[in-house]
């Protein structure tokens, strides 16, 4: 019961309209079941579930990242260019590409943290520069695709497993990089950073660096950039289109995921969700043969109607709830009944609709 | 009370958006109900009688693909197809001329390279006196900077003649003809207006050409009910709609499962189309309106472990290497890129009062799998992006500067 | 009294005069004249349709909120302009109604989904926009419609190296500052962008200044789309997208002073921030910078322009002792309100100032 | 709402003297908790009517009610002779009832003239008449005699009191028969207080009701005709001010013998060595600090609102750093220059503003308990995480489990994760700025327990209170603070008007009981 309230949760729903659309795709195309045909539908999210990652940080900041799509399309060329045929170059140049994420997301933070730019203007003018910067510097074209171990990564895996007979390299990826992700935001970095969200001021009185608490988010976001880029490369190949607009299809999985703009609240696992329910309704525009020109009229709103559930949902529990506070309102100065924090007993009479609170950590 | 009204004024205003937005759908907000997904003959693409397909225009340039061109075999930036001469001796004058390109932009590989090919093309007119200098402005795609990058020339340049390369045709009309209007010469080339107050309109063949090329190609190797899927990198630009038109024709005709997607050019894109394609059942033939992109598909069928179809891909080394290494049945059509070194010539012969054609039809004649490996070794060490058929081979700085494709 | 405030629409005309000034030295160096009318004509043109869509831009701004569907609203209407005219002068008056009436009516739905179903502006307008972008790419193949000679006069010609689109944009400028300074909606548009809960307790409804203010932005991407399909002749899907004039108009809007926070702006700011981006292209294009090179310059001049006033947008605590403080007198408002004060309390009531002792 | 202007010619109708605002039985609770019962309030026309009380004794819920934010669970309000009840502070001003908060509503990017007219701007031929606008509140400014003050400036570009001054001018503009003010002086210097005076009287001249809430003492007596005294959310009396000594209305307030209240120091409290050492330190807010701070002490920091107290601690914690003078803990020598240092070298700040400063809302109980760790010590995080259910168990914190988001937690609870956020990282010198301000009577004493606690480890102790009772029946020794200089440091047991005496800077001898505001000179301002 309590697993069917939270799906109905505005924190949940991400999940619900998954499991919906999911469905929806198996019964328009049944192969779409198999084990192998799923895992492909993985590695194809899994480039936009590492961005959402990256971005889901810098929004429960209550920052904004604009620069991941002109980031990708950067490091995809890049590694076109600099790896070229020879394959033991592939490494060396991963750890170069990595560097230069870290290092667009390090002025990506000073910017918005030292001098105080609002980090919109910030990721849209390095969107604008990153991009224009590459593109002169290779000519618009890297000069062919990576060696193939370089594209192994985006590409292949592990073929002809007992149960699922394709596991791309891609989905371990995003499944360590999600596995890191979750373990940062229980680490007191990821505490600190969505509590610096809520209230910055707070925060900074508690003893953080805010600087550079904001700082490491925008890296973690230029870096999980840099991996996706490393996805595409092997998936997509090199060509100055790949990544272009992926920073709002990021954005957009975030909020999808139940997490607020403006910082302070939202669960990592359900942004990444979100990735999974823009490609899911990608494959069902495709599959159920809806006029390609009318697919981003139907994406549009069900953006809209997910947000606007949450919001008005999420707005009405708020303001129910604050009415069955809780029962220590000790008149005088008698001892007030000891509920010790641990044993929460759960107090039917006073939490009516209780809807259960627990971080899903 | 209040959050029910909330609930009904929400559901009005988005009533009220699909009202306006006057589209013919009703985008039911929950998935569609599954209609039959067997890939029964759907019918071709979405409007059945296509806006793009010109009858007339589709029959010319039909003609002209067979009609052997007129002028220098080695030079093909040169030869013309079925031209109709004019005569520029009212421009004829000596002295190095300037030149102002108002350039669509640089935005895609295929421009890329040509206008590689352009700067080194003036550089030998500049030696040879015949242009001083050559002003551009790149409109960054965008029709609105184009105009006013015309007007700009018009009032500013001192230019001798405009070389134009529109950035879509209608909207391009009436800035080209306030060029012709200044009664210096304008030569427009790769997309036409619909004016002819230009003294010449350089390009190839056509889309047409194109569509028939390639639609026969696959025709030929296909059977009917199999399936072809068409990618598309964006809707509205001419020259890729004629593509599409004359190939969805054909297709129609010859019973051919047709269906089409815009790509935007995106190769991620591309094999998420593909392999979507591939899981609702087999696809025989891939028709790609431009190259951009090409190797995702191909690759989308080596991850799926299905064997290579017919395809037909663009000129570019990407597609021309990997047809290459899979020995798949392809075609490799060409939308002349050596068209890029035509306008400056033109020029030149115009101040010299020669005659040029009054529509400069560049031959054009896709890359077949007997001369792949002759473009191949032509083009050797070339980037990715780079077009087989750029015709610079004679240019100064070959091949070093198209190899570290410096943007001028 | 009045301290003199230098508030950010002064510094953003000092950032345009600084620029005009540069770009006229590098203008100089390639041997063009800066100020000739071709190059001034080139500048303002560039100007009307960003300026347009900026002026509607700044009103949502400075309400809190955001419009990222501006880019498909302006295709739309440059495509529902000709068409409806189909080449026929008669049909000018009905088309620009009409194209204004469905923008209205997209702007409308912004507001309500902004202000009613409570979803955060960036959210909103994308999914609005690609809603647009569906209807656009369902219901017109490439280019369409006809503009007729009679309105295409709009986007060529010009007074002298002034176009007609600008004198337009900045007479349609005037109208909404004096709206934004002269009307109640206006007055409470900032009061919601500021501070909402001042503005309730004040009695203010919060909804209809940012309703009204998200109309306004649709109606102004419409006039703009309006003017493209004037320049073009014609009307295009993909107008709006080409100039990429959704961030660009946010870009030029936090340029110009207002905050992205809301509460704080000014359409002279905007039209500044305009100005600059119109130079700025003006003389990269002269120069025949690199068009990738051209992004680069951009992005770097956006950062550092709104860097240079936003460390001021801080409310400082009243300082006493230090350079500004009240007790060492140097807080020159304090000092200047100390004697005024004094006296007026004297003034008022003799029987407390005699009581009160040596002060 | 008529639009005349505020002339002496418009004197409301009957005499002076008459009721113009009758509150009746007015009760309030919230969350179940009864914070206003059985309270009676009559405002007569042109008096000043004081409203006294300690901190929590529901003072601002009443001027709340009365301004329509709140509505009175039970009693009833006849404003004018009608029976009222209003549910939004705009049908409150229109009627003539207005409210001057302490927190201002106004609008900092705006002009005097739009933020005294906001919501309701003057129009003429459908446009706002911006001229009319200025022209208005010029009037209304200069019947104030305040008229160095220009219509078009920038409210954020005004002192405290002249947007103090901006907030009276709009209740007159709603042509106001009855304005009540809380803590009007709180961050008021000597000559801006003596304008306000000042205009008061000019109101009150005019027919004009004040209802007057301030803990300073000295001005209750020298403005207020009657004071009405509450405590602990009951009415205790209502006299007229010549009937009332300073010490009575002390003892009114305070109700029960001080001693009681407070706990007493525990067994075994010894006053060690000096861990916190300041010498002629200063900022732009606050100059000539010294102070030495022993282990086991507990220095009560006292003074009137904006007398820089906050600004004290803020600048030893680092917020504001210290520009001058030198910061000693343990002897050595240390500069914070941001909270960060501060909290390394074991101090810790229990901030006066617990939503803005203190707690992250959206957060769970644990997550705000373990901010403090995390952000500074994140390797003891895990230790942490063991010892805040004992912390929170001992403070009696009372929610539904750890895991509950902290916006759910009444006031006392939420101070209580404060305390707790601060105790797990085992500080040695605890600052404490307002820590009981609005919270239930059980939350204080667990507050004050948990000071005599620190105190009995070894640990020390500075707190800034603005409640009398709390800094004398706490601390050991009570440094006053005045216009951001210490003004005395007094031993403890000090008799409350000593403490007053020290913060209002009006000189009174220790035997002189009965402060006569009217008598005293103030001294002479440095």
């Amino acid at each position: 019961m309590n697993a069917l309230r939270t799906l109905v949760s505005p924190r949940g729903a991400v999940f619900l309209l998954l499991i919906v659309l999911l469905v929806t795709v198996t019964i328009l195309n049944p192969t779409f079941a198999e084990p192998g045909q799923f895992m492909r539908y993985i590695q194809r999210v899994a480039p936009v579930a590492i961005i959402a990652i990256g971005q889901y940080f810098v929004i429960i900041a209550g920052e904004f990242d604009l620069s991941q799509g002109s980031l990708i399309t950067a490091q995809v060329i890049i590694a076109g260019n600099l790896v070229g045929q020879d394959d033991s170059r592939t490494v060396p140049v991963l750890l170069l590409m990595l560097v230069f994420g870290a290092l667009v997301g390090l002025v990506n933070g000073l910017l918005t943290t030292l001098l105080q730019v609002p980090s919109f203007i910030v990721t849209l003018g390095m969107m604008l520069a990153l991009l224009g910067g590459v593109m002169w510097w290779t000519g618009g074209a890297a000069t062919g695709n990576p060696a193939d171990s370089f594209r192994q990564i985006g590409r292949g895996g592990i073929r002809d497993l007992p149960l699922i007979d394709f596991l791309p390299w891609s989905v371990l990826i995003l499944a360590g990089w999600l596995a890191l992700g979750i373990w940062l935001t229980k680490r007191p970095y990821g505490k600190v950073l969505i509590a610096l969200g809520d209230n910055a001021r707070a925060t900074r009185y508690a003893g953080a660096r805010s600087w550079w608490i904001t700082t490491r988010a925008f890296i973690i976001s230029s870096v999980s950039a840099t991996v996706s880029g490393v996805l595409l490369v092997g998936y997509a190949g090199v060509h100055p289109s790949v990544g272009r607009g992926y920073e709002f299809i990021a954005i957009t999985a975030v909020v999808l995921g139940g997490v607020v703009l403006g910082g302070g609240r939202g669960w990592i696992v359900a942004a990444v969700a979100g990735a999974f329910v823009l490609e899911a309704l990608f494959l069902v525009l495709n599959i159920s043969g809806v006029p390609s020109s009318l697919r981003d009229a139907v994406q549009g709103v069900i953006i809209i109607a997910a947000v606007a559930y949450s919001g008005v949902v999420f707005r009405a529990r708020r303001r129910t709830t604050p009415a069955t506070a809780s029962p220590d309102q000790g008149k005088g100065p008698d001892a007030p009944e000891r509920t010790g924090a641990h044993t929460s007993a759960p107090r039917p009479a006073l939490t009516p609709e209780g809807v259960a609170e627990t971080r899903g950590d | 009370m209040r959050r029910s009204m909330t609930i009904a004024t929400a559901a009005v205003a988005l009533i009220g958006v699909f009202a306006l937005a006057g589209c013919t759908t009703d985008p039911t907000v929950t998935p569609p109900a599954p209609s039959d997904s067997d890939p029964g003959p759907s019918q071709p693409g979405e409007a059945p009688a296509n806006e793009w397909f010109d009858q007339a225009l589709f029959d010319t340039q039909d003609a002209q693909r067979d009609v052997a061109p007129e002028g220098p075999a080695d030079q093909p930036y040169l030869q013309y197809i079925n031209a109709e001469m004019v005569d520029t001796a009212e421009y004829a004058s000596d002295g190095a001329k300037k030149a102002c390109f108002a350039n669509a932009s640089i935005s895609n590989p295929w421009r890329q390279t040509g206008w590689i090919t352009m700067n080194q093309q003036l550089k030998v007119l500049q030696e040879s006196g015949a242009i001083s200098e050559m002003e551009t402005r790149d409109a960054q795609d965008s029709d609105d900077t184009q105009i006013a990058d015309i007007d700009y020339f018009i009032e500013e340049g001192g230019c001798d003649v405009f070389i134009i390369s529109p950035n879509s045709t209608a909207a391009m009309t009436p800035a080209v003809e306030r060029a012709c209007e200044t009664g210096k010469p304008v030569i427009v080339f790769d997309r036409g207006v619909n004016t002819d107050c230009p003294v010449t309109f350089i390009h190839p063949i056509g889309g047409f050409a194109w569509g028939i090329d390639t639609a026969e190609f696959l025709i030929e190797r296909l059977s009917p009910g199999d399936k072809v899927v068409g990618l598309r990198i964006l809707p509205g630009v001419d020259v890729l709609e004629q593509r599409w038109a004359a190939a969805e024709k054909l297709f129609a005709e010859a019973g051919i499962d047709a269906v089409d997607y815009f790509t935007g050019a995106d190769p991620a894109e591309i094999k998420s189309i593909i392999s979507d394609e591939l899981a609702k059942g087999e696809v025989k033939g891939i028709w790609m309106d431009a190259g951009d992109g090409a190797v995702a598909a191909i690759e989308a069928f080596e991850d799926a472990g299905l064997d290579y179809p017919v395809m037909t891909g663009e000129d570019e080394m990407s597609f021309l290497r990997k047809w290459k290494d899979t020995g798949l049945t392809g075609l490799a059509p060409v939308y002349s890129n050596f068209q890029w070194r035509t306008p400056l010539l033109a020029a030149q012969k115009i101040f010299a009062g020669e005659e040029i054609p009054k529509e400069w039809v560049l031959p054009q004649s896709p890359i077949t799998a007997e001369e792949l490996d002759a473009y191949l070794t032509a083009n050797e060490g070339m980037p990715d992006g780079h077009y087989a058929k750029f015709g610079g081979e004679n240019l100064p700085g070959f091949p070093e500067v198209w190899q570290q494709r410096q943007i001028p | 009294m009045k301290r003199m405030r230098v508030d950010s629409t002064v510094i953003v005309l000092g950032i345009l005069l600084l620029t005009i000034v540069v770009g006229a030295i590098l203008v100089a160096t390639v041997g063009r004249s800066f100020f000739s009318p071709g190059n001034i004509r080139d500048i303002l043109t560039g100007m009307s349709v960003l300026g347009l869509v900026a002026i509607g831009q700044t009103l949502v701004v400075l309400g809190a909120s955001l419009d990222l569907s501006v880019t498909y609203v302006m295709s739309l209407a440059s495509l529902i302009g000709a068409t409806t005219m189909a080449g026929n002068p008669a049909n000018i008056p009905w088309a620009v109604t009409l194209t204004l009436l469905v923008c209205a009516a997209i702007g409308l739905a912004n507001g309500l989904i902004v202000t009613v179903l409570k979803v955060n502006g960036f959210i909103a307008t994308l999914g609005v926009g690609l809603i647009l972008q569906g209807v656009l790419n369902t219901s017109f193949q490439g280019s369409a419609g006809a503009v007729p000679w009679e309105f295409q006069l709009i986007g060529a010609t010009g007074v002298g190296p002034v176009p007609v689109s600008t004198i337009i944009m900045l007479a349609l400028a005037v109208v909404v500052w004096f709206l934004l300074s002269r009307t109640r909606t206006g007055a409470h548009l900032f009061a919601v962008g500021g501070d909402p809960e001042v503005a309730r307790l004040s009695g203010v409804r919060t909804r209809p200044p940012l309703i009204a203010a998200h109309v306004m932005c649709s109606l102004f991407a419409g006039l703009a789309g309006l003017l493209l399909a004037s320049r073009l002749g014609v009307g295009s899907p993909t107008v709006g997208q080409q100039g990429g004039y959704a961030l660009l108009s946010i870009a030029a809007v936090v340029l110009g002073g207002t905050l992205l926070l809301g509460g704080r702006g000014s359409i002279w700011g905007t039209i500044g921030g305009v100005a600059i981006f119109a130079v700025l292209d003006n003389v990269m294009s002269v120069m025949q910078v690199n068009p990738f090179l051209k992004d680069v310059v951009r992005g770097i001049v956006i950062v550092a322009a709104v860097a240079v006033y936003s460390r001021r947008a801080v409310v400082r605590r009243r300082s006493r002792f230090g350079p500004g403080g009240t007790r060492t007198g140097g807080d020159d408002a304090a000092r200047a309100a100390a004697p005024a004060m004094a006296a007026a309390s004297a003034a008022l009531d003799p029987a407390v100032a005699s009581e009160g002792g040596a002060r | 709402m008529s639009d005349a202007l505020l002339t002496d010619a418009v004197v409301p109708s009957g005499g002076p003297g008459v009721t113009v605002l009758h509150a009746r039985g007015i009760g309030k609770s919230f969350f179940g908790v009864k914070v206003l019962s059985g309270i009676d309030l009559e405002v007569r026309r042109g008096e000043v009517h004081g409203l006294v009380g300690e901190n929590g004794a529901g003072k601002s819920t009443l001027m709340k009610i009365l301004a329509g934010v709140h509505v009175a669970d039970e009693g009833s309000v006849e404003f004018e002779g009608r029976e009222v009840a209003y549910t939004h502070p705009r049908q409150a001003m229109d009627a003539g009832l207005v409210t001057v908060f302490q927190e201002f509503n106004l609008l900092p990017e705006r002009t005097v003239a739009q933020n005294v007219f906001l919501g309701r701007e003057p129009r003429r031929g459908g446009f706002v008449d911006r001229a009319g606008m200025i022209g208005r509140t010029r009037m209304l400014l200069d019947e104030l005699g305040v008229g160095f003050i220009d219509p078009a400036a920038r409210v954020g570009s005004l002192t405290v009191a002249e947007q103090q001054i901006v907030e009276i001018v709009k209740a007159l503009s709603f042509d106001a028969r009855v304005i009540s003010m809380d803590e009007p002086t709180a961050a008021l210097s000597d000559h801006e207080v003596e304008l306000l005076y000042a205009i008061v009287r000019r109101l009150t001249a005019r027919g004009v009701a004040v209802v007057y809430v301030s803990h300073r003492l000295k001005e209750i007596f020298e403005l207020c005709d009657r004071i009405t005294i509450l405590k602990d959310g009951a009415l205790v009396s209502t006299d007229a001010t010549a009937d009332l000594t300073p010490d009575e209305l002390v003892r009114r307030m305070v109700g029960r013998p001080i001693q009681s209240y407070f706990p007493e120091a525990m067994a075994g409290t010894a006053r060690g060595d000096v861990l916190l050492q300041l010498t002629g330190c200063g900022n732009e807010f606050v100059d000539g600090v010294d102070l030495s701070l022993h282990a086991g002490e507990i220095v009560g920091v006292a003074g009137l609102q904006g007398s820089g107290r906050t600004e004290l601690v803020e600048g030893v914690f680092g917020i504001q750093p210290f520009t001058r003078g030198t910061v000693r803990v343990d002897g050595e020598v240390v500069r914070f220059t941001h909270a960060r240092d501060a909290v390394r070298a074991g101090l810790a700040l229990v901030t006066e503003d617990r939503k803005a400063q203190g707690l992250a809302l959206g957060q769970s109980v644990l997550d705000n308990a373990l901010l403090v760790v995390r952000s500074v010590f994140a390797g003891r995080t895990r230790a942490a995480r063991r010892d805040i259910p004992g912390i929170l168990s001992a403070l009696e914190v009372s929610s539904r489990g750890v895991d509950q988001e902290v916006r759910f937690l009444s006031g006392g609870n939420q101070q209580k994760v404060v305390l707790a956020k601060w105790l797990v990282t085992d500080p040695r010198i605890v600052l404490f700025d307002e820590p009981t301000r609005g919270i239930d009577v059980g939350a204080k004493i667990a507050v004050y327990q948990l000071m005599r606690q620190l105190a009995a480890e070894g640990k020390a102790v500075l707190m800034v209170s603005s409640e009398l009772p709390e800094v004398i029946g706490m601390s050991d020794r009570i440094l006053v603070m005045r216009d951001g200089e210490p003004a005395a440091e007094l031993a403890a047991g000090a008799a409350e008007h000593e403490v007053l005496a020290a913060a209002t800077g009006t000189h009174a001898s220790a035997a002189d009981t009965d402060l006569d505001p009217r008598v005293a000179g103030t001294e002479e301002e440095r």
